[in-house]
């Protein structure tokens, strides 16, 4: 074992919180979470969560007032709809830009005003709601990104310690370790370097940053929620959707997420799981936290395959990112919250009797799951299955070592199956794929050995990630 | 005699080796390197393209096909000059200010190279100012810029308005592209060129050096 | 009678095409329509039915060419979306903005425009798709409105025309007839203005236009589809959420709507009803005609309280309409595209069984109905209830008459039972609404003879209704 | 002596004939027109605004009341005149041109004459030149302008232009409104005055008439 292997949990596997499919249901999960003005998530109810963020406009001190009045018209509009739809709770979050990281005394004010917002809408109306901030990883601002030291960590820093004394109810992030590298492996197909990428640097840099997190959000009394591979899995599905790379590596990719994802709760964060993380289902099965997802009304954010199913199991419902643009009825934060609320309101009065729960979740599963490999690996039976096979390994890079393996075994039994459509200009690719994946070494120390030495040039600092410089 | 047809299928492979035996085979036969390039080298490229835009081949296959086309042209190029052929182009590529995606940027850069562009990649974060001096001091003919978000998008303006200033108006020609980049927005600030694929960007840039 | 009367089905009632709450489901309409390139609506599937317009943009000579591509990149985003979600069929609504009317040759083009793209998808990638033409109602460019004769009549009578040889599929309106006199009914809660508006005015008209609209599609073989209460019952939805009137009076008003849209079927049209008329599912109960509608993925144009009971019966499901803007994504119409394509295959998916249609249906309306009295008026069993009881009635004004006193009669049940919810600044209103209601005469001409009088200085003509001048 | 809390709540509850009533007795008695104004009337249709803020009256209510203020008004103002007290002010209202929606600016109109103001409703569909003609004509302080389309939004900003270019900003203010109409818009154009609904657009324009 390589020194610096960051598994939290020691060198065994894990017993997945959710083993049967009765049980892995949307609104449910087996460690709900109380936070901010009344509102429990996971415990029976999905919840609606909103995201916004400023129209084309720089952030500076000159534009500072015009930043403030943006958010403020956005929270105004967002609670004032709220409150009208009684929704039975809102969940808010709010993506720092990157200057607001950088100057986290910035983060802090917006964090505070629409806190106070909040709870205005709380006291006079009744609006239950919580406030989640994720500030920006602003460590690759500098290349090769320089992960544990300078000026971007030090913002960061700060800003995760200002997040609870300014009204933040829950702290995530969307952390980039390793994203430097996985990106090379995703352009080249590289399966290999794309491992590397996210099952040795990320997990040693989740473990770094969420510890962190962690301490931070014990020390101010709020939520360390979670985390997202965004920057791989997601980079990687729009490739996929631009028809760049094959949509079976962005469904590989997503699962070889998992265990790089699953680090934050290993290290004390509790859900729920970023909006943006697919990968939230396995969270949901091996960890039992609730998670928030996103489909079909985040496709002002994303273009995706997975727009129903990604609802099947997800206990916060959110429309991932939108601009401030005036539509032809609203500004679209408001267009936004308003068709959130609508689909959780259908969710939750199927969800009255149990069997009307999973069969609306079998619903949104079959609408997808056989178009795309993307959407099959989000199939919940196919996630539990999955999900076992990670855990029951016993550090990172061995579960991504078989999330990659099993994946892409389970996804050509399907193929042969016909329980999932394989474009014809893929199928070549699942067989290089699986001869890579099988020659994935069994010991790390070999693997970093090997990669070290054929990514010597590669913009990337391995001491950043408590490697030997 | 060598098969020069197996050049076309090296470069159409992406199997840079055997590119480069081909065009050393054929240079040592004395073969015209001008008729390398322009009858089996850039045709193979643009079979490539061809491939990619019916959705056949994925960008990895670009990417080594225009790796194989690098190293093929490296062999060439001293040749190219010694007959007084005009050098394909140079362009100075980046990623605007405060914009920090790479990912397009750098595939379009690739495409460029394999396209026989000379290409200086300024990576992301790229001021007005960078863009300019940069394109000045490597007399480039094309400045080629990616944004991957609206916010960003202005630095295009900018740095459009930045090679006018410097007087390089027509001389310097400026190109866009990136997710949320149009047509319409390049109209709008006067961009020489648009492109919204990378196989597209190599063909963007050959019409404004060919302008 | 008045000479006047304009009702087609003579002096006796219908009978609903739909009695059995079994038989009224989304996806199936009595009378399914063949139309466009192997488009097939009420047979079975919900088809997503997209609009789009500009963003702030003059139409004139000198923006024609901008005009031109704008239309062209929403087309081509839109079905080369289509395509990668595998939509079934795609229904395309163009509705001309008023130059584009006025100048009937420039709706044309741009009906040429996208017919074209459609035809090319149809053929390259086997897209089944159909274009519904929407000319605007310009009549009331002039104030006030001459709706018989003149350049704007004369520009849209030759629209009609130029409609099936221009590439349109079906041809629709947004009629106004009677809305002058209706706003002020509505402005003033005013409940015998209304109806003289919607049931003695608006019938008139739509007798008149929709002979004309019907006879052109017969000679140019396309569909005469349908009509909306868009500008009477819209109105007041709007104006209820913003909560300038009660939302009790806007939901008298959308039933009230319903007799003047039958005017269309009775003349010929065949459907489906345009998407922004909630009152699509009365006509479907009482025609059975297939209905296009408008709910939680139409909230960038209109928020509303009817976001998911508006789905409950629908054969197509609309985005209302979107300006071409940027959004993170996509344009706004390739985001719209693509919520439209989950929410239908969601619908369809639950069809494949009877029950699970059914079961579908009523979460649907569950999710709504008891929080407004616009939702519960869309509720389907008391359609079919308030259906039945307007369509016994012999004429459009007896209907509307029927409808209203029966509506408030039903609301008021309903709020005594807890079935609906009655905000409690509404509640006084109910009883005033009722005593208007219940002293409208029997006789039309003695009401025509009353409101003429007391509307005698209103912005209209009463010859334009074929009434005396 | 006359119950002139009864013109108070004749106003708040829009019973125009009891309002006249009330405000011919109080006349006949030799009461203050101006007292009459301020103290009585202007405070019951403030009282109306507020109840209709809060969700409490709906516009039709609104509108009654604002006609009683109207009817009652008309008596006053010869009164006022004599007296040299200065009228409340002249608003010059339509819909912008290309727009043809009016019951916004109905309702906005409505308001204003029931908050004192003389008000000159221009339609629909107006030019800036026929804004600003009858603006100069009628001596109007305010030019009121509704759009509910965001296409038609720019003729608010040309009819801002057009005051400016006939010398008159500053003494003619523009103040706008409408459903895709915000304060941040009115801050780009140039408008001196914005309310997002008709009892706030009264406010607005007595503010506008006091500076
Ligand atoms: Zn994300
Ligand atoms: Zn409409
Ligand atoms: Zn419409």
């Amino acid at each position: 074992m390589s020194a610096a292997s960051p598994q939290a949990s020691g060198t065994t596997g894990l017993v997945p919180a959710i083993r049967s499919l009765d049980q892995f249901i949307y609104g449910h999960a087996p460690k709900p979470i109380a936070c901010g003005r009344g509102v429990v998530i996971g415990d029976g109810t999905v919840v609606p969560e909103l995201n916004f963020t400023l129209p084309p406009l720089d952030v500076n001190v000159d534009t500072w007032p015009t930043v403030r009045a943006q958010y403020s018209e956005m929270i105004e509009g967002v609670c004032k709809r709220a409150v009208e739809l009684e929704v039975p709770a809102l969940l808010v979050e709010f993506e720092t830009l990157p200057p607001m990281t950088v100057n986290p005394e910035w983060g802090a004010e917006i964090t505070a005003l629409l806190a106070e917002t909040m709870a205005r809408y709380h006291e006079r109306h009744g609006l239950r709601s919580a406030l989640r901030l994720t500030p920006n990883d602003t460590r690759d601002h500098v290349r090769p990104p320089v992960m544990r030291s300078g000026m971007y960590w030090d913002g960061m820093v700060k800003l995760f310690r200002m997040a609870g004394p300014s009204g933040a109810d829950l702290l995530a992030i969307e952390s980039t370790g390793g994203k430097e590298i996985h990106d090379e492996g995703l352009m080249n197909a590289d399966l290999e370097t794309m491992v590397y990428g996210i099952g040795v640097l990320a997990p040693r840099d989740m473990k770094f940053l969420w510890t962190e997190m962690v301490a931070a959000c014990r020390e101010t009394n709020i939520v360390p929620s979670g985390d997202t591979a965004c920057g791989f899995a997601n980079t990687a599905m729009v490739l996929a959707e631009q028809r760049m790379i094959p949509r079976v590596l962005a469904a590989v990719a997503r699962v070889a997420a998992v265990p790089r994802s699953l680090v934050a709760y290993e290290v004390g964060a509790i859900g729920p799981s970023k909006d943006c993380a697919y990968e939230g289902p396995y969270m949901k099965a091996i960890m039992g936290v609730p998670i928030s997802m996103e489909g079909r009304s985040a496709a002002c954010a994303h273009l995706s395959a997975v727009g129903n199913i990604a609802q099947a199991v997800c206990d916060c419902w959110s429309n991932e990112s939108v601009q401030n643009v005036r539509l032809l009825s609203a500004n679209a934060p408001t267009v936004s919250l308003e068709q959130l609320a609508y689909d959780c309101r259908l969710l939750n009065v199927a969800a009255k009797t149990p069997q009307g729960a999973t069969q609306m979740r079998d619903w949104l599963t079959e609408s997808d799951a056989a178009l795309d490999p993307q959407a099959y690996v989000l199939r919940p039976d196919v996630v539990l299955r999955l999900a076992a096979a990670i855990a029951a390994e016993p550090t990172p890079y061995l579960r991504t070592r078989r999330a990659v393996q099993a994946t892409l075994q389970d996804i050509a039994d399907a193929a042969a199956k016909n329980e999932v459509k394989i474009p014809a200009n893929e199928t070549r690719w699942i067989d290089r794929f699986r001869k890579v994946a099988e020659a994935l070494p069994e010991d790390e120390d070999e693997f970093i050995t090997e990669m070290r030495s054929r990514l010597a040039d590669a913009p990337y600092l391995p001491q950043e990630y408590g490697l030997s410089a | 005699m060598s098969d020069l047809q197996a050049l076309y299928t090296a470069v159409l492979e992406g199997n840079a080796p055997a590119a480069k035996a081909a065009v050393q085979q054929a240079l040592d036969e004395g073969v015209n390197p001008e008729e390398l390039l322009q009858k089996y080298m850039i045709p193979a490229m643009d079979e490539v393209g061809r491939l990619f835009e019916a959705n056949e081949y994925f960008v990895p296959e670009l990417l080594i096909s225009a790796r194989a086309m690098k190293g093929a042209l490296e062999l060439i190029r001293p040749k190219l000059v010694e007959t007084g052929a005009k050098p394909v182009g140079k362009v100075v590529i980046g990623t605007v200010r405060g914009d920090l995606h790479d990912i397009g940027k750098n595939l379009v850069a690739a495409m460029l190279e394999g396209g026989g562009f000379e290409v200086i990649d300024l990576g992301v974060d790229v001021s007005p100012e960078k863009f300019v001096e940069t394109a000045k001091e490597k007399g480039a003919e094309i400045i080629a810029m990616s944004a991957l978000l609206t916010t960003t998008m202005p630095g295009m303006k900018t740095t459009v308005e930045a090679v006018n200033g410097a007087g390089l108006k027509g001389k310097v020609k400026t190109m866009i592209g990136g997710a949320p980049v149009t047509q319409r927005y390049a109209d709008e600030i006067g961009a020489d060129g648009f492109s919204d694929n990378a196989s597209g960007a190599v063909r963007v840039a050959r019409e404004l050096v060919a302008k």
